[in-house]
C-alpha cells in the first residue's frame, strides 16, 4: 500500500502492529472500566487514531521527550508505559504511573520520556519545543515531540511554540492529530484554515500532510521529521489526518455533530485493519493473544492495587 | 415554589435576559449547538443562533480579549468558559484590560461582560479541573465575584451580573450545579454585596461561620450535628466576594464572639485571610477566641479519590473545627 | 508615483498630508518636551511611520473603532484626537484625552472612536475582532481597526484574533505596522516567516504587503479592505513596511542594532517628503504653517493645564 | 565593604552562577547583545552567546512555556520577563503547569525555573507597567516567591533562587534597582523564609511594622522621624512571601503587641491580610490593639504624577499610621 513498507523489515512491521493493537485493547478495555465504574474522572479514548502515536514513537529514542494532551493513553503506551501502570493510574492506584495523582490527564513517566498529559489544551506545544532547546543547549541529539490536536492548533501555543521552534531550528516534531473535530467542533467551523500542515509557511518550517490511518505514511514522516531534528535542521509539523471512533470522552454522547456514514467511513479506514491486510493473518492473530493477556494481566492488576495513602497527598509540591 | 436546578436556574435567567436585551451574546466551546458542557445554554441556540451562541475555537485568551472589545463597543458579551482553570491563558487580558479600562478612560467605556463556568474540588477532576482561583480575582480591583450556593441565589445573581455595567466572575461550583432548589418564576435581582443568613443563631448562638460556595452546605451539615448536642452556630454566605459585606459578618461576630472561615481553596492570601484582617482590624474587643480559618489543603488537587478527600474541608472536619474554636 | 494619485482630489491629497504634519510636528514637539522633562513617563514617536495612520483612518468614519499599540500617538491623531489633548495627556494633565490617567500608552478618546492605546502588546488585535463582532451583532456596517508592530505579529494574540475574525467574517482591518524591529530586535531574527502578509494563508484571509511610507498605497489597500469589511466579506491583514526613524522610545539608545545607512535611507523615503513632492510648495508650506500653529498651541494649552486633583485618583473603577 | 546597586548585584550573582552552571540560560525581549532593559544582563552576551542569553519574539506565554519544558528536561531557564506586568500572558503556564508539575509527577520532575524582574509603582510608569502581583503567586502552591529590598538581600536572595530546584518569583521593584548599598565579593545564599530585622526595636519598643520591597526603605524614613519623638519600632522585611517567615513577624509582636503591614499592593487578600489572619490566629494574647494594614489603594495605577503619588503609602502616611496604631 505504500512504498516504505519494503523498508521495514516484517518484525518491524509486526511490531508496529503490536504497539498499534496495546493501545487498542488497552482502551477498549478502559472504556468497559469506565462503564464498570472502575474510573474516577475522565477518559478520552485513542480508538482509531492509534496508527499516529505508533508511527511517530516508533522513531523515537527512551531519551527523546513527549509531551502530549488530554487524549494521551496512546501517546503513553506507544512511549513506554506499560498497560498496567497507566490503567492503574485511570483506577487511581498507587501504582498508577502517576502515583494516582494524575488520572487520565496527567500522565507522567519521565523514566521512559513520557513528560505529561494535560487537562489543558496547549502548553504541550510549548514544553516539547522548551524539551529541543534543553536538547540542543545541552549538545544531545535528543528531540522533543509533541501530539496536539486540531483544535489545539487555533490556540495561541502553536503560533507562539512553531515560530520560536523555527527561528532558533529547534529539534522538535508538532505533530497535529487532525481528528476534524475539537469536541463537537468541527475543524472547518474553528479554523480559517482547516489545513493545518498549509500553515508551516506561516513559520517557514516543513509542512507535510499525511494519511493519519495509515501507520507507515505517518512512520516515514515522523522518520524523516526526526533526521531532520537530529541534525540540526530545526522542526517539522506534521499533520495527520485521522478520526476518533468513539465520543469525545467514555460517557458522553456521541451524536449531533457527525453522521454515522462519516463514522461508518472511517471506521473502514481502521488502522489495525490497514496494517493488518499486509500482514500474515496467524502473526496477527498470535499478537492479539498475547495482547490480550498482557492487557487482561494490566487489569487485573490495577484493579488489585491500593490506592494511595491519603497521608501522602500534599507531598511534593516543592523539591527543596 | 417550583424546584430547579442550580444550572437551570442560572439558565433561567440567562434566557429571560437574552429575551429583552439582543445586545447580549455568549461564546464558548460546545455553547452553541451542543447547550454548553453543563447545558448551560441549552435551548438557546434555536431561539437565537450563531451570532448570540457562538462557539469558539479552543483560544481562551483570544475570545476574552474579543468580548473585550465587544463590550467597549455596544455589546454585552459572556464568556461561558466551562472550568476556571482554562481561562487562565486569558489573565493578560482580564487584568490589564478588563478590569482596567473603565478606570482607565475615566468612566467614559464601560466593561458590561460576563465570565461565567465552573470551579471547585469534586469527582476526580484533577487540578486542571479544579481551579477555584476566586481569591485572586477579589484582590484586583475592577471585578466583581460572585459564588453563588444555591439555585435561588444563582439565578438572582446572575441577572444582577446580566444588567450591571461591570466584569463580573460568576463561579459555579461542580458540585452544587445539579442541586435543587425553590426558584421564583418572578424576575428578581439579587444586589452584589449582601451576604446571606444561611443560618442564623438564636440568643445563645457561641460561634459564626463563614462560609463559602460548596462549603456552605458542609457547613450547615456540620451545624446540624452540633445542634444535636445544642451548639447554636450562625452561619453567614458572603455570596459575592467582591464586594464583600464584612458589615453582616462582624455583625454577627459582635454576638457570638467567635469567628471560623471555611472555605475550599488555598489559605494563603485568600479571601479567608482577608474576613479574619478585617476581623482583627474592625472588632478585635469582639473576639473572645482567635480567628480560624479551615482551608483545603496547600497543593494542586490529586485525582485518586481518597487524596482528593483529603484536600478540602467536609462535614466532620468543620464540625471539629468548630468545636475547637468553641474549646478555645 | 502610484495610479491612485489620480483618483484622489487635490484636496484629499493635503489633508493627507495635513494629518501626516499633524502627526510629525506633534512627535517632534513631544521628543522636544520629553528631553525638557515634561513628560512623566514614556514616549514612544511615530515618526516616519505617519503614512500608515493616516492612510488608514482616511478611510474611517467616527463611529469605526481604532484599537493601537505603545505607539499610538498617529493613530490617535488620525483618528480625531487633537495635539492639544494628546500633549496633556503626556504631560499628565486633567485636560489630557485620558484625563491624565494614562498618559501615552492608554489614551481614550471613545468619542472619535480611537478605544485605546496599550502598553501591553497584542490585546488590540483581540479587541478591534471584537469590536467587529459588536458591530456585526449590532447590525451595523461600522469597522473595527488594529494597528500592531512586526514585533506583535509573533503573539499568540495575532493567530487568535486573525483566526476567530476569519471564521466569522467579521469586520475588521488587522494593520501590521512592519517596522523591521521590535525596539532592538529584528524581524529576521524575531520571526521564522518575516513576511507578515504571507501569513494570511494561515487564516484564509487576503493578505496584502504594502509599502507604509506611500500613504496612497496604504490607502489604497485599506479602502478596498474597508469596502470588504462593510460588505460583510470579512477581515483583511494589511502589512504597511515602515521605518520608525528615532530611537525605540525618547531618551532611549539608538545603536548598535541597526546601522546608520539603513536609517538614512528610510529616511530619505520620507512619507511626508514623498506626497509633498506630489504637490504645490505653496500648498504644503501653508498648511505646515498652519499645523505649527496648531502644535505650538496646543503645547501651550497642555503645559498650562492643572494636573488632576488627587481627590479623584480611585474614582471609576466601576461603572455601578 | 564596596557598595553595588541594587541591579549589578543581582547580575553579580546571575554571571557567577552562570559561569559555574553550564544548564543555566536566560530568556526575554532585549536580554542578548542589548544586556537587558534594566541592565539585567549587561555583558553576558558577549561571554555566553545565544543559546544562554536568548532574544525572544513577543511571546510571553510562549516563552514561559517553552522555559517550563526546558526545565522538565535538564536545564535551568531564567526569564528575565522585564514588567511583571508582561508575563500575565503566561499565567496559564505558570498556574497550571509551572506550580503543578513536581507535584503531579509526584516528585520526579524538578521545576528548577526563575521568573525575575520588576515590579512596582513610580515614575509614571502607569497601569501596564506597575503590577505587583505577588499575592497571588503566594496564594499558589508550587512557588517561591521572593522580594528583596537591599542589594545584598538581591544578591544573596538570586544566588539562593539559582540553586534551588523550586519556581521562584523573584521580584525586583522598579524604585530599589539603582539603590546602592554593600555587597560582599565572596559567594553567599541567603535562605528563603527568613525575614530581616530592617530595624531592631529596643527595650521600649511599641509597635512592630513589617514592610515589603520598596516600603522598606520608607518605614525606616518614617521611623526616623518617629525616632525623633523618642518613638521606637521594629521594622521586619519577610524578603520572601512565600516561604513567609510568620515566627519572627509573631516573635517581634510578643514584645511590642501592636503590629502595622505596610504594603504597596492591593489590600484585599493580599499578603497584608495573610499576616493579619495569622497573627489573629496565632497571637491574638499578644494584641493591645487592632492589627492594621496600610495598602496601595484598591484602583489601577493612573499615569499623572499626582495621582499616582496618591496611590501608595509613602514615608508621611507610614508614619501616620504608625501614630495612629500607637494611640489605638
Ligand atoms: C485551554 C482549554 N480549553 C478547553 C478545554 C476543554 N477541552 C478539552 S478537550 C477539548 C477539545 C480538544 O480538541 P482537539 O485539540 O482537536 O483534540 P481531540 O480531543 O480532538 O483529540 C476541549 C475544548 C481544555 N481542556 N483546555
Ligand atoms: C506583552 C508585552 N511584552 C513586552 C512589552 C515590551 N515592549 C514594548 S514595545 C515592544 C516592542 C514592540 O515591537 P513592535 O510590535 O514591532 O512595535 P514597534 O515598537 O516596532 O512599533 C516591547 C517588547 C510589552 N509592552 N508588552
Ligand atoms: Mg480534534
Ligand atoms: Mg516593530
Amino acid at each position: 500500500m505504500t512504498q516504505t513498507t519494503d523498508k521495514l523489515s516484517k518484525d518491524q512491521l509486526l511490531s508496529l502492529y503490536r504497539t498499534m493493537a496495546v493501545i487498542r485493547r488497552t482502551e477498549e478495555q478502559l472504556a468497559r472500566a469506565h462503564q464498570a465504574g472502575l474510573i474516577h474522572g475522565a477518559c478520552h479514548t485513542y480508538v482509531g487514531e492509534e496508527a499516529v502515536a505508533t508511527g511517530v514513537c516508533a522513531n523515537l529514542r527512551t531519551d527523546d521527550a513527549v509531551f502530549s494532551t488530554h487524549r494521551g493513553h496512546g501517546h503513553a503506551l506507544a512511549k513506554g508505559v506499560s498497560p498496567a501502570a497507566l490503567m492503574a493510574e485511570l483506577f487511581g492506584r498507587a501504582t498508577g504511573v502517576s502515583r494516582g495523582r494524575g488520572g487520565s490527564m496527567h500522565l507522567f513517566a519521565p523514566e521512559v520520556g513520557m513528560m505529561g498529559t494535560s487537562g489543558i489544551v496547549g502548553p504541550c506545544i510549548l514544553q516539547a519545543a522548551g524539551a529541543g532547546y534543553s536538547f540542543k543547549l545541552l549538545n544531545t541529539d535528543r528531540v522533543g515531540v509533541a501530539f496536539f490536536g486540531d483544535g489545539a492548533s487555533n490556540n495561541g501555543a502553536f503560533h507562539e511554540g512553531l515560530n520560536m521552534a523555527s527561528i532558533w531550528k529547534l529539534p522538535v516534531l508538532f505533530i497535529c492529530e487532525n481528528n476534524l473535530y475539537a469536541t463537537e467542533i468541527s475543524i472547518n467551523q474553528s479554523a480559517g484554515n482547516p489545513n493545518v500542515a498549509e500553515r508551516a509557511v506561516a513559520y517557514n518550517i516543513p509542512g507535510v500532510q499525511v494519511d493519519g490511518n495509515d501507520v507507515l505514511k505517518v512512520y516515514e514522516a515522523a522518520r524523516e521529521a526526526t533526521l531532520r531534528a537530529r541534525s540540526g535542521a530545526g522542526p517539522t509539523l506534521i499533520e495527520c489526518r485521522t478520526y476518533r471512533t468513539r465520543a469525545h470522552a467514555e460517557g458522553m454522547r456521541d451524536a449531533g455533530y457527525r453522521s454515522a456514514e462519516e463514522v461508518d467511513a472511517w471506521k473502514a479506514r481502521d488502522p489495525l485493519k490497514l496494517l493488518a491486510a499486509q500482514l500474515p493473518a496467524a502473526d496477527v492473530a498470535a499478537i492479539e493473544a498475547e495482547v490480550k493477556a498482557q492487557v487482561d494481566a494490566a487489569y487485573d492488576f490495577a484493579r488489585n492495587s491500593p490506592y494511595p495513602d491519603p497521608a501522602t497527598a500534599t507531598t511534593h509540591v516543592f523539591a527543596d | 415554589m417550583r424546584e430547579l436546578t442550580y444550572t437551570a436556574a442560572a439558565r433561567e435567567a440567562l434566557a429571560e435576559q437574552m429575551a429583552i436585551d439582543p445586545t447580549i451574546f455568549v461564546v464558548g466551546e460546545g455553547i452553541g449547538p451542543r447547550g454548553g458542557n453543563f447545558m448551560t445554554t441549552a435551548g438557546l441556540y434555536d431561539l437565537y443562533g450563531p451570532m448570540r451562541l457562538r462557539d469558539t475555537p479552543i483560544a481562551e485568551r483570544g475570545f476574552i480579549g474579543l468580548c473585550t472589545g465587544a463590550a467597549m463597543t455596544g455589546s454585552r458579551p459572556v464568556v461561558d468558559f466551562m472550568f476556571l482553570d482554562f481561562i487562565l491563558d486569558g489573565m493578560g487580558e482580564l487584568i490589564n484590560q478588563v478590569a482596567k479600562i473603565q478606570y482607565m478612560s475615566d468612566g467614559r467605556l464601560k466593561m458590561p461582560i460576563v465570565l461565567r463556568g465552573s470551579i471547585g474540588v469534586g469527582g476526580s477532576a484533577a487540578t486542571h479541573h479544579s481551579g477555584n482561583y476566586y481569591s485572586i480575582f477579589a484582590h484586583i480591583p475592577g471585578f466583581k465575584v460572585v459564588l453563588p450556593s444555591t439555585p435561588y441565589d444563582a439565578k438572582g445573581l446572575f441577572k444582577t451580573a446580566l444588567r450591571g455595567n461591570d466584569p463580573v466572575m460568576f463561579l459555579e461550583h461542580k458540585l452544587l450545579l445539579n442541586t435543587k432548589g425553590p426558584v421564583p418564576e418572578e424576575d428578581y435581582e439579587i444586589p452584589f454585596g449582601q451576604a446571606r443568613i444561611a443560618r442564623a443563631g438564636g440568643k445563645g448562638c457561641r460561634a459564626t461561620v463563614v462560609a463559602l460556595a460548596s462549603m456552605v452546605r458542609k457547613t450547615l451539615e456540620a451545624c446540624d450535628q452540633l445542634a444535636k448536642d445544642g451548639i447554636d452556630i450562625e452561619v453567614i454566605d458572603p455570596r459575592t466576594v467582591a464586594p464583600l459585606d464584612t458589615d453582616t459578618i462582624l455583625e454577627s461576630l459582635h454576638k457570638t464572639g467567635r469567628l471560623l472561615i471555611v472555605d475550599e481553596t488555598f489559605a494563603p492570601c485568600g479571601i479567608g485571610a482577608e474576613i479574619a484582617a478585617q476581623a482583627v482590624d474592625r472588632a478585635l474587643d469582639d473576639l473572645d477566641a482567635p480567628v480560624k480559618r479551615l482551608n483545603g489543603a496547600f497543593a494542586p488537587t490529586p485525582y485518586s479519590p481518597p487524596l482528593e478527600a483529603a484536600m478540602i474541608p467536609n462535614a466532620t472536619t468543620i464540625e471539629a473545627a468548630i468545636r475547637d474554636l468553641l474549646a478555645e
